[in-house]
């Protein structure tokens, strides 16, 4: 379990320096699947190492588990991860077809 | 479970309580060896690879060979003749010696890393299906239960190395290539994944083995081809799907040479430009070898005395040499791994007849293909296909793959069939009730 | 159909003329036809129809009341619409519509010189020339109709007042029909005004008898009056206001100035309205209200008829206008009819309405045919020597002014009765009454005495008139003067039919018998004393032959001097009478007119001079300086307001965008520093957490 | 060292090393290849997990559609394939550091979580691990999904039909925010603030 939440942890770090220090627009969404990515293996992580789901009228509070509802929540990150890079990146298009480039530090039109 | 042993797959034993009367490698090296169980594993692991590589690595060969008679035939012509005697039958083997020698270039506009790195993308996503095809009942390197999806994920893997391959080569055309299979493979997943689910909803199952297993007896009804209607145009579709997954003609675009020259592998020679021929070859022969299973009877030759025949094998002669191991039961394997994979080279040579008879597409018809009208075809195909048992129950009182079709097909296997859907893995009574 | 729904219908019918009349512009745009006038013609006779009717039909004294239509009813007070139908009425609505009727016809006669496009107006030095309004004056007729029988028609005051209000109303547009001369339209404004003196103390009654009663119907009025429900109070407020609308309304002293200035109007009008109906409408009123009014209103409405009666006969002498005459001795003998009306002489009253009523019209529409014959000429020192142009107009001026002189051969027996027009028997009917009341109350005596002194009066001027116009040479004016034509002739030979014998039988004959069927009972009053009727039949002797002494001594009198063998001109006759300044002042009517303007208008003027100079000086001094003052503290607020408010406005915003230019820095717009952020902070809570748990 | 531990070697290796090539390339197109690498390790890990069907999602819409999908953008949106675009040296050098504060932050916590959760490889009497077997996930998931096969008796359809429906309205968003801009395209001469105003047009239509 820990070297699944290191390797999550290091997926998560690498995805926000790189949304955090990529200039180009598309570098940023890979950060942000990147992230998304540590959160799906934290849920697959739990799914498999946490303990069994059980009703929850039985549930302790130690008790709730995630078993397959962890790949299920998987399952919905990644679709939900592709409706987001779709979408993205249609900005991002967009985005170069105004500005003709995919510099986020061009996008700064509603800086204070 | 079924009369026969359960799946033991050559490097890994799915269900070793089970698996008494066949030996694996891996038990073999562990129990008779005494190797430590991961290294055993490990050791048969590396030892299947080995063989599965080469195996699938001179496959292309043999078709590359073949292609070059064949398109000769077609073209009135006589193809190679001298190489490996008379039918140049090492033809291919010159080729690759040929490949081999020439110089690596890597251009100076391309990105050199990965440049190098991105040819590898495909070979090892078509080589990695192989492991999830089952060449007969107990043959199956990982038998998932949801292996068809598995292989469809694999094999969209493909694309990542080609367009990046293209993209990273510095060159027009490659760029122009790399764009063009991006758009064309990532569409043609779509009918794809829905053509292959049309005999999935037919047998019930994603597992190819079980697929595979489900379709024993006569050819006729039993194969699911001929299942119905939809599956026989699913299969039609598929197969076309297929031929444009490959990136074969007429739906080359991507390596078009009367326009780009040869699309994304332009910039590539020498061994490179082989791994990418590999890949496109093996994975012809991949998207055969699915063709098959879903439709085509799998390993079964189609003739029920013969398959009963066939499975009787493994009670022949248990125990030779090592203990565990069947000799009639090995035989059997090998025989029906033949069968599959005769079918698929079949299908193989049809690509080829296909790519040699018929004009390129462009690129905008290719994509109407897929858009207007593959994938709403599929889609009917998909929901016909649903529709297909109910209706089938509703008029007839036929009873449907949720309450075991075939049932009163005279197939050997047809009891265990029932008993196998009967008993789904959670065991959940009131739930399998619901679901039927 | 009711009796009722008759005189309803009655009352509408005209409206159908109305409507005609006044639509024919849009209607018969080009047509030079009469077609407006015969609709109105056919209406008005068609209600006399309908009216006579329903007076054959009606049965019985008991008067017939009814609602239509209430308007309101709260707290106990209510208003409606109704009718009260009952002898007085009936001879009303058949009077108004008979009348009517004639005038109308005879008004397609005199008023075919409108039907033009271009009339030519002859009273201006400059002709002026307007288009014809034949459609539009029988539309106003009709209107006018309709508004009388609805005051004749009402049964109770509010109902009557809204009548009222709108003869009123028709009678101003009537007077102003030639609204292009500047005396009509002076005439018209001084009727309305004068009239509405008059309307202000009605409205004051009416309101003071709703109050009192909560209702103003008359039958509920009566009640309450008869059994003394009512308080002293109410029914003196009640009765001297309903009073003061009909001496408006029927020009008695002190507001009788308007009706010679009316004489403004086509002569039909003045046969109509200024002499037979509207202004009848007073004395009608107060024949109404009757049982519901006190002794001292009484009083003062023979008082007030008694001095109209000879106030409105003294200048009639020496009028030299034909219409003129007719109109002060319209005045008069309203007087007449109020005097009779306050000496309890309730039938004698209303009789003589209805004769004066016909003979009066009819001597209208005499003068109306010489007007037309003579091309607008009036002043009768200008006529003369008509009697052989014009001898049926003659002869129907005769009967007239018989009639109204009260002349008649004594001995004479015709059908059993003496030989006399019909204003002998009401003029007899009255004087016997005066005579009664006088002799029963002997402080009234001059009650008896102005009246026959005006009856020797009236035969003078108007023999005088008949004299001056038909007799003697012929004037300045006449020539070329003809008979008119039939159509105005037939309306004069039925109202002189009618002026003639209308009244046969007196006060025994069948127009008296049916008017009084439903009169009121003769109250007793503590003021003076009620005569009886053996008194009044006891009086009725002496009365007819000092009636008949004084009328026959003004005729001969007329006769010397203004007789058919007086063969002078006309205006050398009056030539002696012509510079006296007593003349002069008799001929304005007493004066009064330069009394009023002196009392009334020039104060009133004043007053407005006055208000308008205070509100010149004072008032707008008073708005300026506040305006003067208002800027002043404006500008002081102004300079408080940009330096003070503006001062921390314009502080509080610069904060605020200093304080924005702060912030702002943080908001780069960059996306990557809000990412790095969101991960520094990330970590500072990491750490935090860290410290904390550790901690 | 078991199987499974190797194999999680592997693949966390390659995870954190695509990962880490991700964060540290300049170039989009190696940034992407590293996004493979990564995505595909992590799908491994999750064949590790016993969740194939989530590992084969993982692939084919991950890998074979969406990081297909960022290549095309850079391909669409990039100049050069060597074009980089440079950052400050303030910004890398505060970057690190938050990053090394993150990656503290998050180790300090994973290896906590860690311990809290022991969750030991399962094995078999005869001490074989059955991880690496790649056991019937499929229908229970699907069961799951329909909220027959669990337990808890909770489905997920609703979940799943909504994230169907936004998924669709999503594409056809993108579909329409992405499309030709043909007035922009088609009058190229037109100066840039014009061309803006036209763009800017298009949105308010949009709009």
């Amino acid at each position: 379990m820990t070297g699944y939440l290191i390797v999550s942890a290091v997926l998560l770090t690498c995805g926000v320096v790189c949304m955090a220090s990529k200039r180009n627009a598309v570098g940023v969404l890979m950060g942000v699947e990147l992230v998304l990515n540590a959160a799906s293996v934290n849920f697959v992580a739990a799914a498999e190492f946490g303990p069994p789901a059980v009703p929850v009228q039985v549930a302790t509070a130690d008790a709730i588990g995630v078993g397959l509802d962890g790949q299920i929540a998987a399952l919905f990150v990644i679709v939900l991860a592709a409706a987001e890079a779709a979408v993205a990146l249609a900005i991002v298009l967009a985005f170069f077809n105004q500005h003709g480039t995919a510099d986020v530090d061009a996008a700064s039109e509603l800086r204070g | 479970m079924l009369a026969a042993p359960p799946a033991a797959d050559l490097a890994l034993p799915v269900e070793p309580a089970e698996a008494v009367e066949s030996v694996t490698l891996a038990g073999w090296l562990s129990d008779g060896v005494g190797l430590d169980g991961f290294w055993a594993l490990a050791v048969a692991a590396a030892v299947h690879a080995f063989v599965l590589l080469n195996l699938f690595g001179v496959l292309p060969a043999v078709f590359i060979w073949v292609e070059r008679k064949w398109s000769a035939r077609l073209q009135d012509r006589l193809g190679p003749t001298r190489v490996g005697g008379r039918f140049g039958w090492l033809q291919a083997l010159a080729d690759g010696l040929k490949l081999i020698q020439k110089e690596d270039l890597v251009p100076d506009a391309a990105d050199g890393l990965l440049f190098r790195a991105s040819l590898y993308v495909p070979a090892i996503s078509v080589l990695m299906a192989f492991t999830l095809l089952p060449f007969n009942d107990r043959w199956v390197a990982v038998a998932s239960d949801c292996g068809l999806f598995l292989i469809l994920a694999v094999l969209s893997l493909e694309v990542v190395g080609v367009v990046l391959g293209g993209y990273t080569s510095g060159s027009k055309w490659s760029l122009l290539g790399g764009m063009r299979e991006a758009a064309q493979m990532v569409s043609y997943e779509i009918p794809l994944a829905l053509t292959a689910l049309v005999p999935v909803i037919a047998a019930g199952s994603l597992s190819l083995r079980e697929i595979g297993v489900f379709q024993a007896g006569w050819m006729f009804p039993n194969w699911l081809v001929f299942a119905n209607p939809f599956c026989a145009a699913a299969f039609l579709c598929y197969f076309t799907v297929a031929i444009a997954e490959c990136k074969r003609a007429p739906f080359d675009l991507a390596e078009a040479e009367s326009e780009l020259v040869a699309g994304y592998f332009t910039e590539y020679a020498s061994f490179r430009w082989s791994m990418f021929m590999l890949a496109e070859y093996a994975s012809m022969f991949v998207v055969s070898l699915i063709a098959t299973l879903l439709f085509l009877g799998g390993w079964w030759t189609g003739i029920a005395p013969l398959d009963a025949a066939l499975t009787g094998l493994n009670d022949w002669r248990p125990d030779v040499g090592v203990e565990g191991f069947g000799v009639g039961g090995y035989l059997a394997n090998v025989l029906f791994a033949g069968v599959v994979c005769l079918k698929a080279s079949l299908l193989v040579t049809v690509q080829v007849w296909v790519r040699w008879s018929l004009p390129r597409l462009r690129i905008d018809q290719v994509m109407a293909t897929c858009l207007k009208y593959l994938t709403p075809i599929a889609c009917v195909l998909l929901l016909g296909a649903t529709l297909w048992p109910l209706g089938l129950l509703a008029t007839l009182g036929r009873p449907t793959v949720f309450g075991s079709t075939f049932s009163a097909s005279p197939s050997p296997l047809g009891g265990a069939i029932v008993e196998q859907d009967s008993a789904l893995p959670n065991g959940d009574g009131e739930a399998g009730e619901a679901l039927r | 159909m009711s009796v009722p729904a008759l005189l309803i219908a009655a009352t509408f019918l005209p409206l159908v003329g109305a409507l005609a009349g006044l639509t024919a512009r849009w209607w018969r745009p080009r047509k030079d036809d009469r077609a407006a006038g015969f609709v109105a013609s056919a209406c008005i006779l068609g209600s006399f129809g309908l009216a006579l009717t329903a007076a054959l039909r009606w049965d019985g004294p008991e008067p017939i009341a009814g609602s239509w239509y209430e308007i309101f009813s709260l707290a106990g007070v209510t208003l409606e619409l109704g009718h009260h139908i009952d002898s007085l009425t009936l001879t009303m609505f058949c009077l108004v519509s008979l009348v009517a009727s004639c005038v109308c016809v005879f008004a397609l006669g005199y008023l075919s010189d409108e039907l033009t496009h271009e009339h030519r107006d002859h009273s201006f030095e400059e002709e002026l020339v307007r288009p014809g309004r034949f459609h539009l004056f029988f539309g106003y007729l009709c209107l006018f109709v309709t508004a009388m029988l609805l005051l004749v028609i009402g049964g109770n005051l509010f109902h009557v007042f809204v009548g009222w209000e709108l003869v009123g109303a028709c009678s101003y547009l009537l007077i102003g029909f030639y609204y292009e001369r500047p005396i009509a339209g002076a005439a018209a404004t001084k009727a309305f005004v004068v009239n509405r003196i008059g309307d202000a103390g009605f409205l004051i009654g009416l309101a003071a008898l709703l109050a009192a009663n909560g209702d103003v119907r008359f039958v509920s009025l009566f009640e309450a009056a008869g059994a003394g429900e009512l308080s002293r109070t109410a029914l003196l407020i009640g009765g001297f206001g309903v009073l003061a609308g009909c001496v408006g309304k029927s020009a008695q002293f002190p507001l009788q100035v308007w009706l010679p200035d009316a004489m403004a109007g086509p002569t039909p009008v003045s046969a109509l309205v200024h002499s037979a109906t509207m202004v009848a409408g007073g004395v009608y009123l107060i024949g109404r209200m009757t049982p519901a009014l006190p002794g001292e209103v009484l009083l003062t409405v023979a008082y007030l008829g008694c001095a109209t009666a000879l106030i409105g006969a003294a200048p009639a002498l020496f009028q030299t206008d034909l219409k003129g005459i007719l109109a002060y001795s319209s005045i008069s003998q309203l007087g007449y009819m109020m005097l009779a009306l306050g000496v309890t002489g309730w039938g004698a009253g209303l009789f003589h309405l209805v004769t004066h009523a016909f003979f009066k019209s009819l001597m209208f529409l005499c003068a109306g045919s010489v007007i037309v014959a003579c091309h607008h000429a009036q002043d009768v020192t200008k006529l003369g020597g008509l009697m052989r142009k014009m001898p049926v107009t003659a002869g129907a001026m005769l009967v007239g002014v018989i009639a109204i002189s009260g002349l008649a051969i004594p001995g004479v027996t015709l059908f059993g009765e003496a030989l006399s027009f019909s204003g002998f028997h009401s003029k007899d009917a009255i004087l016997s009454h005066a005579l009664a009341f006088t002799e029963a109350n002997p402080a009234h005596a001059i009650l008896f005495w102005v009246p026959l002194v005006t009856a020797g009066l009236t035969a003078l001027y108007m023999v005088r008139l008949w004299g001056l116009t038909f007799a003697g040479t012929p004037g300045s004016a006449t020539k070329g003067a003809h008979e008119s034509p039939a159509v105005m002739l037939a309306p004069i030979l039925i109202l002189a039919g009618l002026a003639a014998f209308c009244a046969i039988g007196g006060d025994g004959g069948p127009l008296y018998g049916f008017l009084t069927r439903t009169a009121p009972e003769v109250g007793t009053f503590a003021l003076f004393e009620s005569p009886t009727e053996a008194a009044v039949d006891e009086a009725h002797h002496h009365a007819e032959m000092m009636g008949l002494i004084a009328a026959g001594l003004g005729a001969a009198a007329g006769l010397a001097l203004f007789g058919p063998w007086r063969r002078a001109p006309g205006h050398a006759r009056a030539e002696g009478l012509k510079d006296a300044a007593v003349v002069r002042w008799l001929r304005s009517g007493w004066g009064f007119d330069a009394v009023y303007r002196a009392l009334a208008v020039r104060p009133t003027l004043l007053a407005g001079e006055v208000a308008a100079l205070t509100d010149r000086s004072a008032l707008d001094g008073a708005v300026h300086g506040t305006a003067t003052l208002a800027r002043r503290v404006a500008r002081f607020e102004r300079s408080v307001d940009e330096r003070l408010v503006d001062g921390v406005v314009r502080g509080v915003g610069r904060l605020a965008r200093g304080f924005g230019r702060l912030f702002g820095a943080t908001q780069s717009g960059g996306l990557r520093q809000y990412v790095a952020a969101l991960a520094a902070c990330a970590v500072g809570l990491a750490v935090l957490a860290v410290v904390l748990l550790a901690g | 060292m078991t199987g499974a531990d190797a194999l999680f070697g592997v693949f966390a290796a390659l995870a954190c090393g695509g990962a880490l090539g991700v964060a540290a390339f300049r170039s989009v197109a190696r940034m992407a290849f590293s996004l493979v690498v990564c995505l595909s390790a992590v799908a491994g890990l999750f064949f590790l997990l016993n969740a194939p069907m989530v590992g084969a999602t993982q692939l084919i819409v991950y890998v074979g559609g969406t990081v297909v999908l960022l290549i095309f953008g850079v391909m669409l949106t990039d100049a050069g394939v060597g074009r980089r675009m440079k950052i400050g040296l303030l910004e890398t050098i505060s970057m690190t550091f938050i990053a090394i504060g993150l990656a503290a932050a998050l180790g300090w916590t994973a290896v906590g979580l860690g311990r809290a959760i022991p969750g030991a490889p399962v094995l078999d009497e005869e001490g074989v691990e059955i991880v690496a077997a790649t056991p019937d996930t499929l229908r229970p998931i699907g069961l799951k999904f329909l909220g027959l096969g669990g337990e808890s008796g909770v489905g997920f359809l609703l979940p799943f039909e909504i994230i169907s429906v936004h998924l669709l309205v999503v594409l056809i968003g993108a579909a329409y925010l992405a499309r030709a801009k043909r007035r922009v395209d088609a009058t190229p001469e037109t100066p840039p603030e014009a061309t803006r105003e036209t763009a800017s047009d298009g949105l308010g239509e949009q709009a």
